[in-house]
């Protein structure tokens, strides 16, 4: 019995301090790491959504919480009025999971500015073709009052050939953005006046 | 910071304790050999070396069925701790070497061509292998290709693998690799434990020497010169080698190849010349002996059957007793043979070779009377073999029985090795004809009697004997009267006078003896005063029956399994003459070292596992009827004899040993036969004729290499 | 049909040790005898199921909410390590048979990174129970597929002439290699 | 002590050179070698949790029992593991993206726990750590130069940098996973031939 007893104490005792180890280093390097993840991650895909270096937009961000998971939102300022926002949005249901995108809004003309994507783990040469801006492209200028469709469900994207699945993914992910700003958008607004 | 602490704190301490108590719960017994060997590895589980993991590595490695490297984690390191560890295990395991048993190579028979994979796997897919021997090497070199170690090397000279004893660590990639099946890992205990099998490569001398002596490899080491390692071959299936190179009656002989065109070897002269030259050097061959067991095991009966299990259980590492009922050991060969074919003095050099094994010896001591099975058992024997021989000499029934002056042959035999007083006579009768018969006929010439007839009622052809015994017999004035059938003993004043006997004619029966019909009128009386029956020999079973309840069969034999030799009860072991019924010394000698391998299963795992395969009768395809390619070359190894006319009167050694020279010789004639082939004369015979097979046994290497070479 | 999506991708296109270069060690140690191959397969299914399902609880109930996500690795090796553990006592003792068929590859599979593999992924993509499962099992009967494949192909090697230098685990890569060649023809079903 | 010290720290680097020598950790060098700098950088990052592991398991040794060896083992080296997945997100946030979930796999790189087993069981920490530095580092090289191998050949480019100029049609097949297999396969037999050149009894099979 006492080998049992010693058996636990050791590992029990061991996993703490594991653990107290972690929690340091965790709380230490947190911050970085958040700030990492937007530069590297958010960064590039902000940087062609507005069209500014990413250090000048990363620190314009908001964080909306629903249900418990907190969505990004970036925003620029144009004359001290929100112009455009971008929202991160998942796009469900990719060949290789869900994609992460980054959806452009411009709040006074009403219109999409483009969608970028964070990232993606789609088949090479294939659903993977969604960062290609021949694609992308066709985002640009589409209004924000009506959910974006596929033309095969008789929308105005054209599918990527081949990677139907990928398109109706990054489809999806712009919808559940343009339904998050319109559901939210003074709360976003807010947020940001509040700042 | 708390709530993470605790967490982890929390998984790890419910972890723990379902482990330790589910591994208490739920423990299972195992090898403990196997654990350890875990510990020894590295443990990290990887599966690197193909296994499921350490444990099962471990498992496979105590098997082995895996080498020992081969653990990739732990690399050489752990390799030589698990290596050690097994190699030198306290429970009894020791090391064992690959030995491939086929002799075939280039001179084995081909089906066709082939010219696909080089490998043996590959080719065994074509209609089973080129090789028409199905138990011949195919010679690509699967095994060496398998073997980590490079202990492998194929011979240019003969295709075969040749194994190199320091490299090889007895891992059995090898016989992993090899599809045939021929390569096995053998070490001392298996030597001792193996018996022939249909599927090894025999040749018909091996085949059909009861003791399975393995005679191309001792002739082939005695060709070389290597008498150390020539002997210890015979030894490993003989141990008595001085004893048997006198008497044996050599069937070996019979099946030899050579006899298709000229003579068959001197198996046995080369064989008597090995165990002289031992005894000559006055020095004992070390044989390997396992580490002590701690079993007891009881003997019962010092005859050849009983020193042969002797010998071999104490090899095996057993404590051994053997319990003789006369005051000195030996048995038959020495109180039934006589000192002109077998002397004392020399046989005392085969019976102390079992005894130097730590063997305990107890003469005097008959079973039924001084002892039971049941006292055996009751001192702490784990396992009693019975091998009390036959020695109860079958007495005729006929008219005048109780005439002093009659005796049975083992009677009158036996008094020339005891205190009591030696048979005289002027004129003996010896009924029979069988080589004790003619023992008897021979001592009693030498005993000082005129006259010996020897009567038997078939015709002579018929006659038991071995050849050379009865023109020996007859040559040193034995008269031979055939197809006479004794009546009844005639005697005067409570004094033998003589012996009626009838003349009998013989009508064929088919399947077994011929029918005797007397000759009406024949009769005559054969004057003599001693009258020896050498008519069958008996086993007296009663006081055993009665004390410990052992069954004997009709024969009056005692009744014990063929395959395993145990009686009906358990842990009791029959054999030799008391269970076969009255045989060669050589059968004897066989049926010891069968009983020791059952002995020592029955001890050590409590079951006995049955041969597999296990060679009965000789291999149809072995039995060749012409010789190809092969030169005539008359035996030149005839026994040095000493003249007729000194042997009366005399009980010195009739035969002689022959010379090295005449053993190289003689040895230098073996075919060096496997299954189908045989040493062809266009084959470079330098290279062929040499013992190829297994040069990787270990105490042959050591043996050359500090006896051999000085 | 996002289901059947899911397994085909995690059977086929994302093959876990092919694709994703997951659990190789064993996959060159057990793959020697087909035999053995599917023991492990089966072991592999069962357990990555079981330990994709205790780590999917840990970190959806525990991790996720209480924002301890930098515990993950730790957590997920201990749960893996102490239920593999668990079910190889267990078994041993209720069936010798199934023990002897599929418990032995147990221990391996604790340092199987296929295993951990399929649970870190299912934490990264954040999968429902559902598609967990389905996930888990798809894997890992990839992971199966592909040593099974393997042993056939290892099976035939060993009688193969293979030069000297290249014998053993160098030619079970490359060989490996080329069948890696042939799963990438499933991308095309993206 | 000298004598050992530069036996074990050389050990690393061709006695028992991971994966080539010690077929080991061949996951991580089969996944992440598609550049020269993941490669490294996975081989760093290994080699910094090998060291340090061996260094806590060697001082740890005498306290912790048998039976829950492994476990113990396997925890001290997961927060090691945790903490350079922290570090890397910190300061390597690209290359930790790149390698993605195979640094936290690290747990389970039996080279970390074969050299637990092996040496950091049975050794002092000094000596414990020379061996987990030794073999670290000789993984980083060995994956730094199957990234490379990969990256030139499969790219046309070596830690980014243009090495044949624009007119080479990279064989783009070697930067997939098939091409990963391929190349340590080859490598792995360049290696027996060196060794049964040099006339070495013992030859990985």
């Amino acid at each position: 019995m006492s080998e049992i007893i010693r058996m636990v104490v050791v590992l029990s005792v061991i996993a703490g301090f594991s653990a107290a180890a972690l929690t340091t280093a965790n709380i230490q390097l947190g911050p970085r790491v958040d700030a990492q993840i937007d530069l590297y991650v958010r960064g590039p895909a902000l940087e062609r959504l507005f069209h500014k270096p990413a250090k000048d937009v990363l620190g314009n961000k908001v964080v909306i919480d629903v249900d418990g998971v907190g969505i990004p939102v970036f925003y620029t300022l144009q004359d001290k009025v929100v112009s455009t926002l971008a929202i991160e949005a998942i796009g469900k249901g990719g060949f290789g999971g869900d994609l992460k995108l980054m959806v452009g809004i411009d709040l006074i003309k009403e219109r999409q500015t483009g969608i970028e994507v964070v990232s993606h783990s789609e088949t090479p040469g294939l659903g993977a073709r969604i960062v290609e801006i021949a694609f992308r492209r066709q985002w640009q200028g589409l209004p924000i009052d009506t959910p974006v469709a596929l033309t095969a469900d008789g929308g105005a994207i054209d599918a990527i050939s081949g990677a139907s699945t990928t398109s109706r993914a990054a489809v999806n992910g712009t919808n559940s953005a343009l339904d998050f700003v319109r559901e939210r958008k003074a709360e976003i607004l807010k947020l940001i006046a509040e700042r | 910071m708390t709530a993470p602490i605790l967490l982890l704190v929390g998984i790890a301490f419910v972890a723990a304790i379902i482990l330790g108590i589910a591994a208490r719960v739920f423990y299972v017994e195992e090898d403990p050999r196997i654990e350890a060997v875990v510990d020894l590895l590295p443990g990290a589980n990887c599966g690197g070396c193909g296994q499921a993991g350490c444990s099962s590595a471990a498992e496979a490695m105590v098997k082995g069925e895996i080498p020992v490297n081969s653990c990739v984690v732990g690399g050489n390191e752990a390799a030589e701790a698990v290596g050690t560890f097994l190699g030198y295990d306290v429970t009894g395991a020791e090391p064992t070497l690959a030995c491939a048993t086929c002799e075939g190579g280039y001179r084995a028979a081909r089906k066709y061509n082939y010219s696909g994979l080089q490998d043996c796997r590959a080719a065994l897919q074509l209609y089973h292998g080129f090789i028409r021997c199905e138990n011949g090497c195919l010679g690509m070199g699967s095994c060496r290709n398998a073997c980590k170690f490079g202990a492998i090397q194929m011979s240019s000279a003969t295709g075969l693998p040749v194994f190199d004893p320091e490299r090889c660590v007895g891992c059995g990639s090898c016989v992993a690799a090899c599809p045939k099946g021929i390569i096995s890992l053998v070490g001392e205990q298996t030597k001792i434990l193996h018996w022939n099998q249909y599927t090894q490569c025999l040749s018909p001398c091996r085949q059909r020497c009861p003791a399975q002596i393995n005679i191309p490899k001792y002739l082939a080491h005695a060709r070389k010169g290597e008498y150390a390692a020539a002997l210890l071959t015979v030894k490993a299936n003989n141990p008595l080698a001085i004893a048997t190179g006198r008497v044996c009656p050599e069937l070996c002989g019979t099946e030899c190849r050579r006899q298709l065109q000229d003579d068959s070897l001197a198996i046995n002269a080369v064989k008597r010349f090995l165990a002289d030259w031992e005894r000559e050097s006055g020095e004992r061959l070390k044989v390997p002996v396992a580490p002590d067991t701690g079993h007891r095991v009881a003997i019962v009966g010092g005859g050849p059957s009983g020193l042969a299990a002797a010998y071999y259980l104490a090899r095996l590492g057993h404590r051994v007793e053997i319990f003789e009922m006369m005051p000195k050991l030996g048995g038959m060969p020495l109180y039934g043979i006589p000192e002109y074919r077998l002397s004392e003095e020399q046989y005392n050099w085969d019976i102390d070779g079992v005894l130097e094994l730590g063997v305990k010896a107890h003469t005097g001591v008959a079973l039924g009377k001084d002892i039971t099975i049941r006292s055996l058992k009751a001192v702490g024997f784990e396992a009693v073999y019975l091998a009390i021989g036959l020695w109860h000499g079958r007495l005729l029934p006929f008219e005048g029985k109780e005439l002093p002056g009659i005796y049975s042959g083992i009677d009158y035999l036996r008094r020339f090795h005891t205190e009591e007083e030696i048979i005289t006579g002027q004129r003996f009768v010896i009924i029979g004809a069988g080589n004790v018969a003619m023992d008897c006929a021979r001592s009693a010439l030498r005993a000082g009697a005129s006259k010996v007839i020897l009567i038997f009622r078939f015709s002579r052809e018929l006659m038991e004997a071995n050849p050379h015994e009865i023109t020996d017999a007859e040559n040193e004035g034995v008269t031979m009267r055939c197809l006479l059938s004794p009546v009844r003993f005639i005697g005067e004043d409570n004094q033998l006078t003589g012996i009626e006997v009838e003349q009998v004619t013989l009508k064929a029966n088919p399947g077994g003896m011929p029918d005797v019909t007397p000759i009406e009128g024949s009769k005559e009386i054969i004057p003599c005063d001693v009258v020896i029956q050498a008519v069958g020999q008996a086993a007296d079973l009663d006081a055993i029956v009665e004390a410990d309840g052992i069954e004997k069969t009709r024969f009056s034999t005692i009744d014990a399994d063929e395959e395993t030799l145990q009686t009906n009860i358990p842990g009791v072991f029959a054999g030799g003459d008391c269970f076969t019924g009255p045989r060669l010394l050589v059968e004897a000698v066989a049926s010891g070292r069968f009983a020791a391998r059952s002995i020592h299963y029955y001890i050590t795992t409590g079951e006995i596992p049955p041969i597999e395969d296990r060679q009965r009768e000789m291999m149809p395809p072995a039995m060749v009827d012409s010789l190809t390619n092969v030169k005539q070359i008359a035996t030149r190894a005839v026994k040095p004899m000493i003249p007729v006319q000194e042997r009366i009167g005399d009980f010195r050694e009739v035969e002689g040993t022959i010379s090295e020279e005449q053993c190289r010789s003689e040895a230098g004639r073996c075919l060096n036969c496997g299954i189908y082939c045989y040493d062809q004369d266009e084959l470079p015979s330098s290279e062929t004729r040499t013992a190829t097979s297994c040069p990787n046994e270990p105490h042959i290497v050591e043996k050359e290499k500090d006896t051999v070479a000085g | 049909m996002d289901l059947v999506y899911l397994a085909i991708s995690a059977t086929f296109v994302n093959n876990i040790l092919l694709a994703q270069y997951l659990g190789n060690c064993p996959f060159l140690g057990v793959s020697k005898k087909l035999e053995t191959a599917l023991g492990m397969a089966a072991a592999v299914i069962f357990v990555s199921v079981l330990a994709a399902t205790f780590t999917w609880m840990v970190s959806t109930y525990v991790l996720r909410p209480y924002g301890l996500e930098f515990l993950q690795t730790l957590t997920f090796i201990l749960i893996i390590a102490s239920l593999v553990q668990l079910v190889e006592i267990i078994m041993k003792k209720m069936s010798r048979t199934l023990y002897n068929a599929l418990g032995v590859y147990l221990p391996l599979i604790t340092t199987n990174c296929a295993v951990m593999g399929i649970a870190l992924l299912i934490a990264k993509k954040q999968l429902p129970f559902i598609e967990m499962l389905v996930f888990a099992c798809t894997s890992a009967v990839g992971y199966g597929l592909a040593l099974v494949l393997f042993a056939g192909h290892r099976e035939r090697l060993q009688i193969s002439a293979v030069p000297e230098s290249l014998q053993g685990t160098s030619i079970a890569l490359i060989t490996a290699g080329i069948m890696a060649l042939a799963f990438m023809g499933f991308k095309g079903m993206a | 002590m000298q004598q050992k010290f530069t036996d074990v720290l050389t050990a690393g680097l061709w006695k028992r050179i991971p994966p080539f020598r010690l077929v080991l950790g061949l996951c991580p060098s089969l996944a992440v070698t598609m550049s020269a700098e993941n490669g490294l950088g996975m081989g760093l990052a290994t080699a910094f949790v090998v060291t340090l592991s061996n260094g806590a398991i060697s001082s740890l040794r005498n306290v912790i029992p048998a039976k829950v060896r492994i476990a113990s083992y396997i925890v001290v080296i997961a927060t090691l593991v945790s903490i350079v997945e922290i570090l890397m997100k910190a300061f390597f946030f690209p290359l930790s993206e790149q390698l993605g979930i195979y640094i936290p796999l690290i747990v389970v790189n039996c080279i970390v726990l074969g050299r637990a087993e092996a040496f950091a069981s049975k050794n002092p920490p000094f000596i414990s750590m020379v061996d987990g530095f030794s073999v670290g580092v000789g993984y980083a090289i060995s994956l730094t130069l199957i990234g490379s191998l990969r990256e030139i050949f499969g790219a046309g480019t070596w830690f980014g940098h243009l090495v044949f100029g624009e007119a080479f049609e990279p064989m783009s097949f070697l930067v997939s996973a098939p091409g990963a297999f391929m190349t340590i396969g080859t490598l792995l037999a360049l290696q027996n031939l060196f060794s049964r050149w040099r006339g070495e009894k013992f030859i990985q099979g």
